[in-house]
């Protein structure tokens, strides 16, 4: 098996699953801002147009309704659109036709027609970003009847599960977080799939559950590590899907640890930490040994200082005082501290990070 | 196309909508209808230009859309009233059409909403080479949605086969145009946006349809998106069946003005004036009254949608 | 008192409102597509115009996105603009305006502009306004920091509210329910406020907490009347507000009943019922009972058909019916269903209505 | 305003984005930039045309909107370093600017989004009877945004005070205008809209500056809003300090022709043949060096912000 060797970033995992997916149906098209410029979404995109022509990949007018709008038409149409939004503020534009008609072609005309189509939207950040630049609005999306919402982590699943997307026959909303593109992972050249629906447990464990959405399953399974030194087991579970949550998955975790806790990249009110929390309070309530907790953004928008996203961003170190708290258990600050500490600057993903964005 | 034959489609839009308007009162079209009354003659002249597998969407005003390309009436009035045999099974009720068998790829109320998809359509059309025109339906209002200049810029760019069309009636519900936008041409903006232009009096079917066959012909040969802008005017209220000229927003003896030029009647009289013409025209009448007819009885004898059928409609 | 008899409908209620605010402060100016039309947005604007004149009251060219913008820069320079939308579904097309400008500008700037700005949009139906006219999307705004959101139930609290919200130096989302437009209510005519950020306990009761939004209000009052008599005496609490949330009126509550029922307007899946149920699952976990539950829209799109739409949203009979079940009380179906039958035909507010919209 | 002021006040903005692009491989200044380098002369031939009163809008490339009206050039790069004495207190870095005393009312980074905004101050303005003119900045690519035609057409409905300005410098990031845009004038869309239109060589600030000023005293005098069209370029990377020439995206020779016809030393050279002119130009080059290695001291001499205090800038 030498293809377990093979590693490569989640860009070049998603360039890959979109490259794949051209190949295998030519009604696969791409648009969006930016996506055959040299800079190709962050990598995401680049070589598509070389390689696939200028006929099926293509950039975009600033125009993100009119242009997912003209994506539904196409999909509508027997196209299998792929867009995608460098940011996922810049959707906000796009959410009349994101929720009026993408999620509702379908059901509208009693299932005549179906939506093919697949929106990339990229959220996290660069550093100072700021306030209209890095929102995680995930729960916008969740709350919509006809939408699939899914936000993979590794880059195994991102591969897979844009595969699924872009065959699904649905409206799927795609997330991608921009401190994960880099990240290498182990990922097969063949095509493959991962569902659209599931929750994965990516670390067991039984004194609690760690439910994580996105960049947070990162961060959740280093505190997992260093519990796990002082006794505290936490089953992490990366959630993957947001729309449907793969609740089943959640709920029988929570059955054997009997503690849940949430961690999203998201504010925290009115997020999807809550609907995971009140899913597992109505259908698992006796489950439940002690209060649920949420570890979220605070309801502010991000600032863009670095002095001023000093703790903004939960990370290890935090869910691991978090967990630790929570259960009631006291381990020495110092030695979480020593272990999680990061050594690279806490606003950029890598420390070869140069800006500008 | 004969003129004949456009009078006729325009008859039959009016005798439909008039049998809808008619029967509102009844309680039992449970949903909102905006009747098309005093227009028909943009739907009818334009629709008579396409081929079947071109390809049309309306929005919030669009059964004489539908009706024109030749949608299922028992399906559309079936629909109105909420039924399982409706083009939508109920779930849309009027302001949600579609008939793809006829092209009528759909329409929605959200203003606005279908003109990317339109583009979208002939965008999927070029891209996979079938000879196919799109045609969207939309009123004066509708063009102050940021929207649709988006999508006549993506239009021009990609030289897309896309007729728009701008029913300008003047009103955005009880909202004069002088109200909403400055005193210029609306289709100077299409223009300017690089479309092809046509206008056309829209109580004049015989001129809608000579301009949308020189823009559908255009299309069709590689041209440039076209914007086809038609004057017009709806008689009843907004949304209803019932007149609304008491209200007083319409300055006095506008409505009069139009309805002295209604389309329908004034090919009437036109086709009317020979024997052969007037025995055509109470024919058409009859013929069309009975299918109207029919039409509703064989729409009400439909079955009532089950609720649980929905969730089945919400996922492909 | 001769004040307590008058009764107006909350569309009075209002438009008085409105009228007052415009009164006691020039810098009030009322904008939005038929505002000044012979409807009046279902009478809420009716004569507004005419009392005060073209230069404050406008109505709106069909441009959301723009209009909303153009508010927010009215709202900077100085002026207070309430902004109306017929209904919450057009308000998607002004999702960046609200949530990237008028919910961030104060915050982006360090506080150095304010934006005093009401969006008033309204919710529910008339009949058949099916999948894109019948949205509650509440959820979408309560997630926004920055935002205030608000959806008062009785007309006397509409009038308080709305003045507060004008008075208010924030963007405030105004939401109002169709069907509680033409209920009639005691509303004193002298200006007064009800504050934006407070729960109202409407009916008191120890056995169980139903904390209740908008129209639901209503419906949960007639469950609460009719499981009175039934011996389960329901804490009915109208939220009053959705951002903030007042948590401490309803943890409060629960901590006396033990039971948290959540009646909303809008789908279940990532709606505001499931923050409700989070916000005391985290911070009142002990003083649960049993599970807490939602009773929501199922997570489909409002259908257009009369036939289809029955049962679609839950009505006194279905809340008493779940909260007996819940409670695992059994009551006589027949008793309750005689108590709460619904002769006015389920699509329409009131019997007279008669159409259109 | 003075030739030499013109050339003053470019020079200056020249020389501070210079300033914060060398600096910023230091890797202190953690937010994204969006350099003006080539099309100072727009910024300032407009600016240059205004009252004190007047306010400004800008976008995501706002440095030299914000200084030639006269923003504050310490809390300016303090906020680019992300300190408390920035002009947001470090909430906003480089692409969150304002400087209210200066009337420079703003600058956010979602493309369009302060287009509507500056309708809204123009609005109030006339609304409350001030003698104000709104300026709004923003790129070719921003004409593509739906908000920008909804904003123009409430504009030109209520004859506002405002003055579009767009700097059409044939990109929006990597992408070039004939990608995305149909070949055909942005100002010819806005011309029939109805705006008064001007068009200007964007490296001549005095012909920039003549239409600008011509375009102000029309708004003051009540006229049809104005939108002025420049053609310029950026010289640097969409976002960033560096050159990107090497990334192919432009055809070859196109930045050096751009840069042969630099707004900046073009005035110098002519400004020099006198010299007293020579002598008043290496006086400014000499004046700003010293106001810039201040101002960065200044700045950098900042307390840093407090994340504490974010929450009392939520709400008011
Ligand atoms: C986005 C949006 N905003 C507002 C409405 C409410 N609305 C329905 S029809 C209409 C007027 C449309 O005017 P026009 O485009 O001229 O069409 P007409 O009704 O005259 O045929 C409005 C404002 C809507 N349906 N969608
Ligand atoms: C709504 C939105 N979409 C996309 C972006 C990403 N973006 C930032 S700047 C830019 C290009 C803007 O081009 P133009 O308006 O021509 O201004 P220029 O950068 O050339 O000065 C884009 C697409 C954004 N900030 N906001
Ligand atoms: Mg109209
Ligand atoms: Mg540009």
């Amino acid at each position: 098996m030498p293809e377990i060797e093979r590693r490569i970033t989640q860009a070049e995992a998603i360039r890959e699953a979109l490259a794949q997916a051209m190949e295998e149906d030519e009604r696969v098209i791409v648009i969006g801002e930016g996506v055959p410029d040299p800079k190709g979404i962050f990598g995401t995109t680049t070589g598509l147009q070389q390689r696939f022509g200028k006929a099926r990949v293509f950039d975009s007018p600033l125009s993100e309704n009119g242009i997912t709008g003209i994506c539904v038409g196409a999909a509508i149409s027997g196209m299998r659109p792929v867009m995608v939004h460098q940011r996922i503020d810049f959707a906000l534009l796009a959410m009349d036709q994101i929720v009026n008609n993408a999620a509702k072609w379908h059901y509208m005309f009693a299932g005549q027609v179906k939506v093919p189509l697949v929106i990339r939207v990229i959220i996290g950040r660069g550093w100072g970003p700021g306030p209209q630049h890095a929102q995680s609005l995930q729960a916008l999306f969740a709350h919509i009847p006809g939408l699939k919402v899914v936000m993979p982590t590794s880059g195994y699943d991102a591969k897979g599960m844009l595969l699924a997307a872009i065959r699904d026959d649905n409206p799927v909303i795609f997330i991608e977080h921009r401190w994960l593109q880099d990240i290498a992972d182990h990922v097969p050249e063949a095509p493959y799939i991962v569902p659209l629906d599931q929750a994965l447990i990516c670390r067991p464990g039984q004194h609690v559950t760690l439910a994580a959405f996105s960049y947070m399953t990162v961060e959740a399974r280093l505190a997992a590590e260093a519990l796990a030194e002082h006794g505290i087991e936490v089953e992490v579970v990366d959630a993957r899907s947001v729309r449907p949550l793969d609740m089943s998955t959640i709920v029988e975790s929570v059955r054997r640890t009997g503690t849940l806790i949430v961690a999203d990249t998201a504010w925290k009110t009115g997020g999807i930490a809550g609907e995971v929390i009140a899913g597992v309070a109505e259908t698992a309530f006796s489950a439940l040994k002690r209060p649920p907790l949420r570890i979220c953004l605070p309801d502010i928008p991000a600032p863009t200082s670095p002095h001023l996203t000093r703790g903004y961003y939960p990370d290890a170190l935090y869910l691991a005082r978090a967990i630790a708290a929570h259960l009631g258990r006291s381990i020495p600050d110092a030695e979480l501290a020593d272990r999680l500490f990061r050594t690279t600057p806490h606003d950029v993903p890598q420390r070869e990070f140069r800006g500008p964005f | 196309m004969t003129t004949f034959s456009l009078f006729r489609s325009m008859l039959r839009i009016r005798r439909i909508e008039e049998a809808i308007a008619e029967r509102y009162g009844a309680q039992e079209m449970r949903c909102p209808v905006h009747l098309s009354i005093g227009q028909e003659a943009v739907a009818v002249g334009v629709c008579a230009a396409l081929q079947p597998q071109d390809g049309v969407f309306g929005g919030h005003r669009a059964h004489a859309h539908y009706l024109a390309k030749g949608g299922d009436l028992t399906a559309m009035l079936a629909e109105i009233y909420g039924l399982e045999n409706g083009c939508c099974r109920g779930v849309g009720g009027s302001m949600h059409i579609i008939d793809l068998a006829a092209g009528f790829l759909g329409a929605v109320p959200i203003v606005g909403a279908t003109i990317p998809l339109a583009v979208g359509a002939a965008w999927a059309a070029k891209l996979r080479n079938e000879d196919k025109v799109i045609v969207v339906f939309f009123g004066d209002g509708t063009f102050e949605e940021g929207v649709v200049h988006e999508s006549i810029n993506f239009a021009v760019l990609h030289r897309l086969p896309v007729l728009f069309v701008c029913e300008n009636n003047l009103y955005a519900c009880y909202t004069r145009l002088s109200e909403r936008q400055p005193d210029r041409p609306i289709h100077a903006i299409a223009a300017a946006h690089g479309c092809r232009i046509f206008t056309a009096e829209g109580d004049d079917v015989e001129a809608v349809h000579a301009a949308s066959r020189m823009a559908v012909a255009d299309l069709r040969a590689g041209g440039a998106p076209v914007f086809l802008e038609c004057s017009t005017y709806r008689w009843r209220e907004h949304c209803g069946p019932n007149q609304d000229d008491h209200l007083g927003y319409r300055p006095s003896g506008e409505l009069a003005k139009w309805e002295s030029t209604c389309p329908v009647s004034r090919l009437a009289s036109t086709l009317s004036s020979s024997p052969e013409g007037a025995r055509l025209v109470a024919a058409a009448e009859a013929e069309i009254a009975g299918e109207i007819a029919s039409a509703f009885a064989a729409a009400l004898a439909s079955p009532v949608p089950q609720p649980a059928d929905l969730p089945g409609y919400l996922y492909a």
